[in-house]
């Protein structure tokens, strides 16, 4: 188990240090944040003194010398907007981020795997498709259309649920169906596969001669075994959440770092772009390393091996 | 029962308490909360923070050393009182407002403004005038408690207007004692400034709250109890928070105004905020010297092609007006406004008959090729539609437009440079509501700007040099009539060239609910509300008139 | 004395219906099992002997497979007719299975303990200790050293062999009248099998309950059934006693069958081998289906399905050849 | 076994589970089924679209991009105030909504084939390289294709605008390097099972060369898994330009495209509602069809059903 996670880390690093330099590199090449600082009628002068200031001069390898230097002791510079180390802003708002996950995953999941299961009961059937075309739904709508849609059907319209922000249990309403049923075709999709694998195994047939009822065979023994794959998800979909929750921190008004690294891309906050993408990149690889250890307590075949 | 007698007592104690409260503190209820497009870097300290940032948030808890003129706009009265030129021109002298105090107790001092300027001035501001400050402030000197005198090293006539907001954030006044005594960082945590408003707190991203202050104040009294700034990037949103009441203002573009009003919601226009306008780019450089753009007749005929009462009405669904001319307003300085109207009422009519006809005379009789690059500031994406109306009306008189659009972060570097991408071009552009107009001239015209737009240093046509020489001449023109037959002078240069031609005088908008915030009027050409929350009131106080 | 018969089959009809045609598996298998009786079912893999056990538990396989004709008379009643929830209670009750491959029978994610205390609760209602008491007994009685800390564990912790007594315990656990054992042995190695059978036969001793036992292996039948049926392309071409099928085998299948096993004594010459293929079960020959692969045959084997012919007092063979008693 | 080999570990199914792969799972056993009916209303709606790209000029009633700013925002003809002159309505500028749909399809479908050509393409040669290859030169291109995981699609698409300028050409690119990545991991996936199959040792043993192996034993089965992602990825492709262009850097006005025309009537979505929720509704429709025909594709493919 060590040497598994010892290898897993080392990969991790070597990913970071490339992430690290393309995106030191790439970023520079969009342009310069101070164009978007600058009044439009700024005099030249004003524009080199600005530049001075916020240390964007110099030839652009030693301004990644002084950058590797600086990383190497976790001080990934000030953000320029910001005006705070570019980490604290990260942390500042990384737990907005993270609590949506869990209950975007809990819906994909109260919705896929219920779904995946009637798909597979009912495989090539009239129920397989229709729960397929459910589960789909949710990957064929854009985010951000059906942000706007919610918020104006339940919460202007119907004025149920708040319409945006950060805020009591009611906040978290609509944010999350919109991120969940994008999970949802993902869930419902392993979990049938899963299903089927299951349902053709031997121990099934001994579960069904003990004389249980169908749904004890089904519900208990096969969904058991399908919740693994769904499980090695939680990896994936995390990671892709964190990436892809730009549109939804947008419309709602989230203040996480989805929209942190656009606001970061937009304005050109070099040292802040590199922060949140280093240490997204980070996040993202200790999930999926802590995904694949909380693995071995799901499977028991690999707890004690 | 012993239980029983101390609440009663302990209630008596409360209401008694209550009614002992300074009775002005009574009339402020509520929380006012702001729904705005973006908080800017979010920061607290005025050295920090870019204009439209400064003018949001910051506006309320700083005073500026200059205020503005509430009827009419443009500068006016703020922590001076009044301000005055030495004969020379080379030294301005402010007289303070006397009784201005910090939040916390401490008296606000000529010393505190002298620490103020030369903060923005120093090495860790981030202020976008801070190099000009430099090159043209010799010293700062306290003549007494409630007097300043900044010597110049030549005669700056812009120099109050650049003090106050209604130009740049410059003037803000910070608290010297306090700063020096708890430190910079400190100060950026818990800050301290001299406005309506106290500093409550600063969630990032997220939202900054403040709390009224509970003794008079020269900018008004606020009649809320808080004022909350949330950010919310998405415009469906902001609407959408406004109609359920969870905000009670919030800033809007012209695309869901419709919406807006349909809804009930009250619209504000902010009149003179600012002019959606489009230029030619190096229409000077030999190597265009035949081509179509390099024709001020041509020029002419392209702004003749625009109906912009139609680009007034459909896009920006009416709240709009017609322009006057470049980057002047009703309340420009030193400007005879009312005979620039007439004229760019005249000018800028909509003629396409007479622009086909031009067209011909001057040899394009079935049009010509024009390349047309269509940008907008974030969160004016209005300019792009505008961008978009102007080229389809271009193309109804035979202008074959192409239309390349640039995301405004990747437009200032075409600009700078030899403008290789952008010569022989048009662009759509915008100019901020000012009341200093020569500023935003020697911007677009000076042949050391960035623009460029007469010629640059080494071919410098006698357009280009005439406006050179009205331009120092301004400069130092201490005469106020003097100043208005120069300003007039080289705002005809501008005009007639025909190469920087408004479009519309712009508006700022806000959707507004009524059942939670009473009417108010804002300040003409100050698109950020940030000095007008002070004097908005309760519905119950004031409610709007249909 | 007549013994009563516990398991009567008559005429059973399994078919897979797929959009290319119909499989006929299991094409009008007869036989009954008396109590206390061990029978063999024996065949090459893909005769049908697996389907026609799935058929008795009606566990068919999903896609196609239907029981369309005969009866299953468990006990009088014919359970074909069975609603499902009256099957439910039927299985592990009254008939049980025990499978081939111990590694994929049990569940991985459940603990033996777990896997056991389903199939006992079954039967009554019990609070958890005595649940747990009984399961380890059932441990004890298949003869697993230390069931108490057994119970506990999961079945990648144990080997083949333990593993098919835990399926074993399962299956009796509901003492049922009838057990399918379906090759059961056939993944255990020789050593653990011998123990498996004595086990088997140990338990049908103590409970009295019949055994329907489906392998290939010839030598396994000699050592573990009282009677034994011959299946052949969806069919029983012969059966009866093990002596009698041994001695003098009727049918010429069953006859290249035994010759096929080989012998421990005597000289090994090579191994005597079937040419041919089983007929394609989707479209068989009209005459005795073993007729293309038969030394004996004759035209009219060719034309008509032989009848059957009876040999001795239980011995039956289904070939025109047949010597008849 | 170590915990990487599982079948069922993270890395290993990150391997064979990318997001793209996630949307078509593991192979299924054996066992008789009846293979799904073919799913002919999903199909209809492809084609319909399809149809309507091909032949934009000869179906769209207007031009797309021409105003008639006197009748904005017409509700669909069948509403209240909806003219029949504009059967789905007019949006902010005048320009009908219908035709506009019609020029969309044809934009978000080049996209969609440019953009899955190109980096399906590249991800194939990668998937099919690394697999094969292995050793470092997998380790290297399979952290490459981390890497480009964990990058935000925006700042590719920025970057190229500036370079480039916003357009379709910057769409395309900025689109595919993100689909490469997800093609890398699952054909990698395959090409490793197939690399320890008999076929691919007897080919190196007549002497074959390795990219005479990789071009002529792994490509051909690799196919099929290659076909069913790009019709599973069309839906990706729709949806990230739709995105972009929400945030801004997807192709500008006055282009018609799908996502634009949500994203510029999303401000309307009170009182003009139709101008943001038609086009969405288009992209749903095209998406779920395209994936449910993935599907059906998928499971039609798979060698192990198809020879029942």
């Amino acid at each position: 188990m060590k040497r598994y996670i010892a290898r897993r880390l080392m990969q991790g690093a070597i990913l970071l240090c490339m992430v690290a330099t393309i995106v030191f590199f790439l970023g520079r090449l969009t342009g310069n944040p101070v164009d978007l600082m600058l009044p439009e009628d700024a005099t030249p002068e004003d524009r080199t003194a600005l530049i001075q200031t916020l240390g964007l001069d110099g030839p652009i390898l030693d301004q990644f010398a002084i950058f590797v230097g600086k990383a190497v002791h976790g001080d990934l510079g000030m953000s320029i907007r910001m005006k705070q180390p570019a980490v604290e802003a990260f942390f500042d708002r990384l737990p907005n981020t993270l609590v949506l996950i869990p209950w975007a995953i809990l819906l994909g999941m109260m919705l896929g795997i219920p779904l995946g299961v009637v798909a597979a009961l009912n495989r090539g059937g009239m129920l397989d498709r229709a729960a397929g075309t459910v589960a789909v739904l949710g990957v064929a709508m854009p985010s951000f259309w059906l942000g706007v849609l919610l918020i104006f059907v339940f919460s202007v319209e119907l004025g149920w649920l708040p319409s945006g922000r950060m805020g009591g249990p009611s906040h978290y309403v609509l944010p999350v169906i919109t991120l969940g049923t994008f999970l949802v075709a993902g869930f419902m999709r392993i979990t049938r596969s899963a299903m089927l694998e299951v349902m053709e195994s031997e121990f099934v047939k001994l579960a069904r001669i003990k004389g249980l009822s169908e749904a004890v065979v089904i519900w208990k023994h096969c969904l058991r075994n399908a919740l693994i794959p769904v499980l090695t998800l939680w990896g994936v979909f995390v990671g892709n959440l964190i990436t892809g929750a730009i549109v939804t921190e947008t419309v709602f008004a989230w203040p996480g770092i989805g929209r942190l690294t656009y606001e970061a891309v937009i304005y050109r906050d070099f040292p802040l772009l590199q922060a949140v993408i280093i240490l997204k990149s980070i996040l993202i690889l200790s999930i999926n390393l802590g995904v694949d250890i909380l693995y071995a307590y799901v499977d028991p075949r690999i707890r004690l091996a | 029962m012993l239980r029983h007698i101390v609440t009663t007592a302990a209630l008596a104690v409360a209401l008694v308490a209550a009614a002992m409260a300074p009775a002005q503190a009574q009339d402020q209820k509520g929380t006012l909360v702001f729904a705005v497009e973006s908080l800017g870097a979010q920061t607290l300290d005025p050295i920090l923070e870019g204009r439209p940032g400064n003018a949001v948030y910051q506006a309320a808890m700083y005073d500026s050393l200059v205020g503005f003129d509430f009827a009419k706009g443009g500068v006016g009265p703020g922590v001076a009182e009044r301000w005055e030129l030495s004969p020379d021109g080379l030294a301005w002298t402010f007289y303070l407002r006397p009784g201005q105090t910090f939040h916390n107790g401490d008296k606000l001092t000529a010393h505190d403004v002298k620490f103020s300027l030369e903060r923005q001035m120093g090495p860790g501001s981030l202020a976008a005038a801070a190099a000009t400050m430099r090159r043209t402030i010799k010293n700062i000197e306290v003549v007494d408690d409630l007097t300043v005198k900044v010597r110049t090293t030549s005669p700056q006539i812009g120099l109050p207007a650049g003090l106050s907001r209604a130009v740049a954030p410059e003037g803000a006044i910070m608290p010297k004692t306090y700063i020096e005594k708890v430190g910079e960082e400190e100060f950026r945590k818990k800050p301290i400034g001299s406005g309506p408003w106290k500093f409550v707190r600063n969630v990032p991203g997220d939202r900054i709250e403040f709390t009224a202050v509970t003794t008079p104040h020269w900018r008004g009294r606020p009649h809320f109890k808080d004022l909350h700034f949330l950010l919310v990037p998405e415009e469906s949103t902001r609407v959408a928070m406004v109609r359920t009441g969870e905000a009670g203002i919030a800033s809007i573009g012209p695309e869901t105004m419709l919406g807006a009003s349909r809804a009930g919601l009250e619209v504000l226009s902010v009149p003179g905020t600012m002019q959606a306008i489009f230029q030619f780019y190096g229409t000077w450089r030999p190597e265009v010297k035949d081509s179509p753009v390099a024709k001020v007749r041509v020029r002419q005929a392209l702004s003749l092609a625009i109906d912009r009462k139609q680009v007034i009405e459909h896009v920006m669904n009416g709240k709009a007006r017609m322009p006057h001319p470049f980057a002047t307003f009703g309340y420009t300085d030193f400007f005879s406004a009312e005979r620039w109207k007439k004229w760019a009422d005249e000018a800028y009519r909509y003629d396409p008959v007479l622009a086909k006809k031009i067209l011909a005379e001057e040899g394009y009789p079935n049009g010509f090729e024009l390349k047309f690059a269509n940008t907008a500031l974030p969160g004016t994406q209005f300019m792009i539609d505008i961008g978009t109306a102007i080229a389809d009306m271009w193309t109804k008189i035979g202008v074959k437009v192409t239309l390349k659009h640039y995301e405004w972060g990747s437009f200032p570097p075409l600009e700078r440079g030899d403008q290789a991408q952008l010569i022989g071009w048009a662009s759509m552009y915008r100019t901020a509501g000012r009341p200093d107009a020569p500023w935003r001239y020697n911007g677009g015209f000076s042949p050391e700007s960035t623009q460029r737009l007469f010629g640059d240093k080494d071919n410098c046509n006698e357009t280009c040099q005439e406006f050179v020489k009205t331009y120092r001449a301004l400069g130092s023109e201490l005469d106020r009539t003097k100043r208005t037959v120069l300003t007039d002078k080289m705002v005809e240069l501008v005009s007639n060239s025909w190469i920087v031609v408004p479009i519309l005088e712009g508006m700022g908008y806000y959707a507004i609910n009524t059942k939670k915030v009473g009417q108010f009027a804002p300040i003409a050409g100050r698109h950020e509300l940030g000095d007008v929350f002070e004097r908005i009131p309760r519905p119950e106080q004031k409610p709007w008139k249909k | 004395m007549t013994v009563e018969t516990v398991l009567e089959v008559r005429d059973l009809h399994t078919h897979f219906f797929l959009r290319r045609g119909v499989v006929k598996a299991v094409d009008g298998v007869s036989f009954s099992l008396r109590r206390g009786e061990v029978l063999g079912l024996v065949g090459e893999s893909g005769c049908g002997k697996s389907l026609t056990a799935l058929s008795l538990m009606r566990l068919l396989p999903k896609g196609g497979a239907r029981t369309i004709k005969g009866e299953v008379r468990l006990g009088g009643e014919n359970i074909l007719e069975c609603t499902p929830a009256e099957m439910r209670e039927i299985r592990g009750r009254r008939i049980s299975m025990v499978l081939q491959d111990p590694q994929t029978s049990l569940n991985p994610v459940f603990t033996v303990g777990d896997q056991l205390r389903e199939a006992i609760q079954r039967r009554k209602r019990a609070p958890r200790a005595a649940v747990m008491e009984e399961a380890v007994a059932a441990l004890r009685r298949v003869e697993i050293a230390a069931p108490e800390q057994r119970i506990g564990q999961y079945p990648h912790q144990m080997s083949g062999g333990m593993k098919q007594r835990v399926v074993g315990a399962i299956a009796i656990s509901g003492e049922p009248g009838v057990l399918i054992a379906d090759e059961p042995t056939t993944a255990l190695d020789v050593t653990i099998q011998l123990q498996y059978l004595k086990l088997l036969k140990r338990l049908q001793a103590e409970t009295g309950m019949a055994i329907l036992f489906i392998t290939h292996d010839f030598g396994v039948v000699g050592r573990m059934c009282d009677r034994v049926a011959v299946m052949y392309a969806g069919r029983i071409v012969e059966c009866g006693p093990v002596r009698q099928i041994f001695e003098a085998p009727q049918h010429p299948y069953t006859r290249a069958l035994i010759a096929s096993v080989p012998k421990m004594t005597g000289p090994v010459g090579r191994l005597a081998t079937i040419e041919g293929q089983p007929p394609s079960l989707m479209d068989l020959p009209a005459g005795c289906r073993f007729a293309s692969r038969c030394a004996l045959v004759e035209q009219r084997c060719l034309d008509v399905y032989p009848g059957t012919v009876r040999v001795g007092e239980e011995h039956t063979a289904d070939c025109w050849k047949a010597a008849s008693s | 076994m170590a915990l990487a080999e599982r079948p069922h570990s993270t890395d290993a199914v990150a391997r064979r589970l990318s997001l793209w792969r996630l949307v078509w799972p593991a192979r299924v056993p054996g066992g008789f089924r009846r293979t799904a009916r073919v799913p002919w209303i999903p199909i209809a709606i492809i084609s319909v679209i399809v149809v309507m790209a091909l032949f934009a000029p000869l179906l769209a009633p207007y031009s797309p991009i021409d105003q008639t700013l006197r009748d904005k925002l017409l509700p669909p003809a069948w509403m209240a105030g909806g003219s029949d002159k504009y059967f789905l309505g007019t949006d902010a500028f005048g320009r009908d909504i219908l035709s506009r749909l019609i020029y969309g399809a044809r934009v978000s479908l080049i996209v969609a084939l440019l953009a899955l050509t190109a980096g399906g393409g590249i991800g194939l040669v990668v998937g099919i390289v690394s697999g094969y290859v292995g050793g470092a030169v997998d380790s290297v291109l399979m952290r490459l294709v981390d890497a480009a995981f964990t990058f935000p699609a925006i700042l590719f698409a920025l970057l190229l605008a500036v370079t480039m300028g916003q357009g379709l050409g910057t769409l395309v690119i900025a689109i595919s390097l993100l689909l490469w990545a997800s093609f890398a991991r699952v054909i990698r996936g395959e090409v490793l099972s197939l690399r320890q199959r008999d076929f691919v040792a007897l080919a190196r043993v007549r002497g074959c060369s390795a990219p005479r192996i990789m071009l002529t034993h792994i490509l051909p089965n690799v196919l099929n898994t290659f076909m069913v992602l790009v019709t599973l990825n069309i839906g990706v492709v729709i949806i990230a330009e739709a995105t972009l262009s929400f945030l801004g850097a997807g192709i500008p006005p006055p282009t018609p495209t799908w996502g634009l025309m949500i994203s510029e009537g999303r401000g309307r979505i009170a009182d003009a509602w139709w101008v943001a929720l038609i086009p969405g509704i288009a992209i749903t429709l095209m998406v779920l069809s395209v994936n449910l025909f993935g599907d059906w594709l998928r499971d039609r493919l798979d060698p192990r059903l198809r020879q029942l």
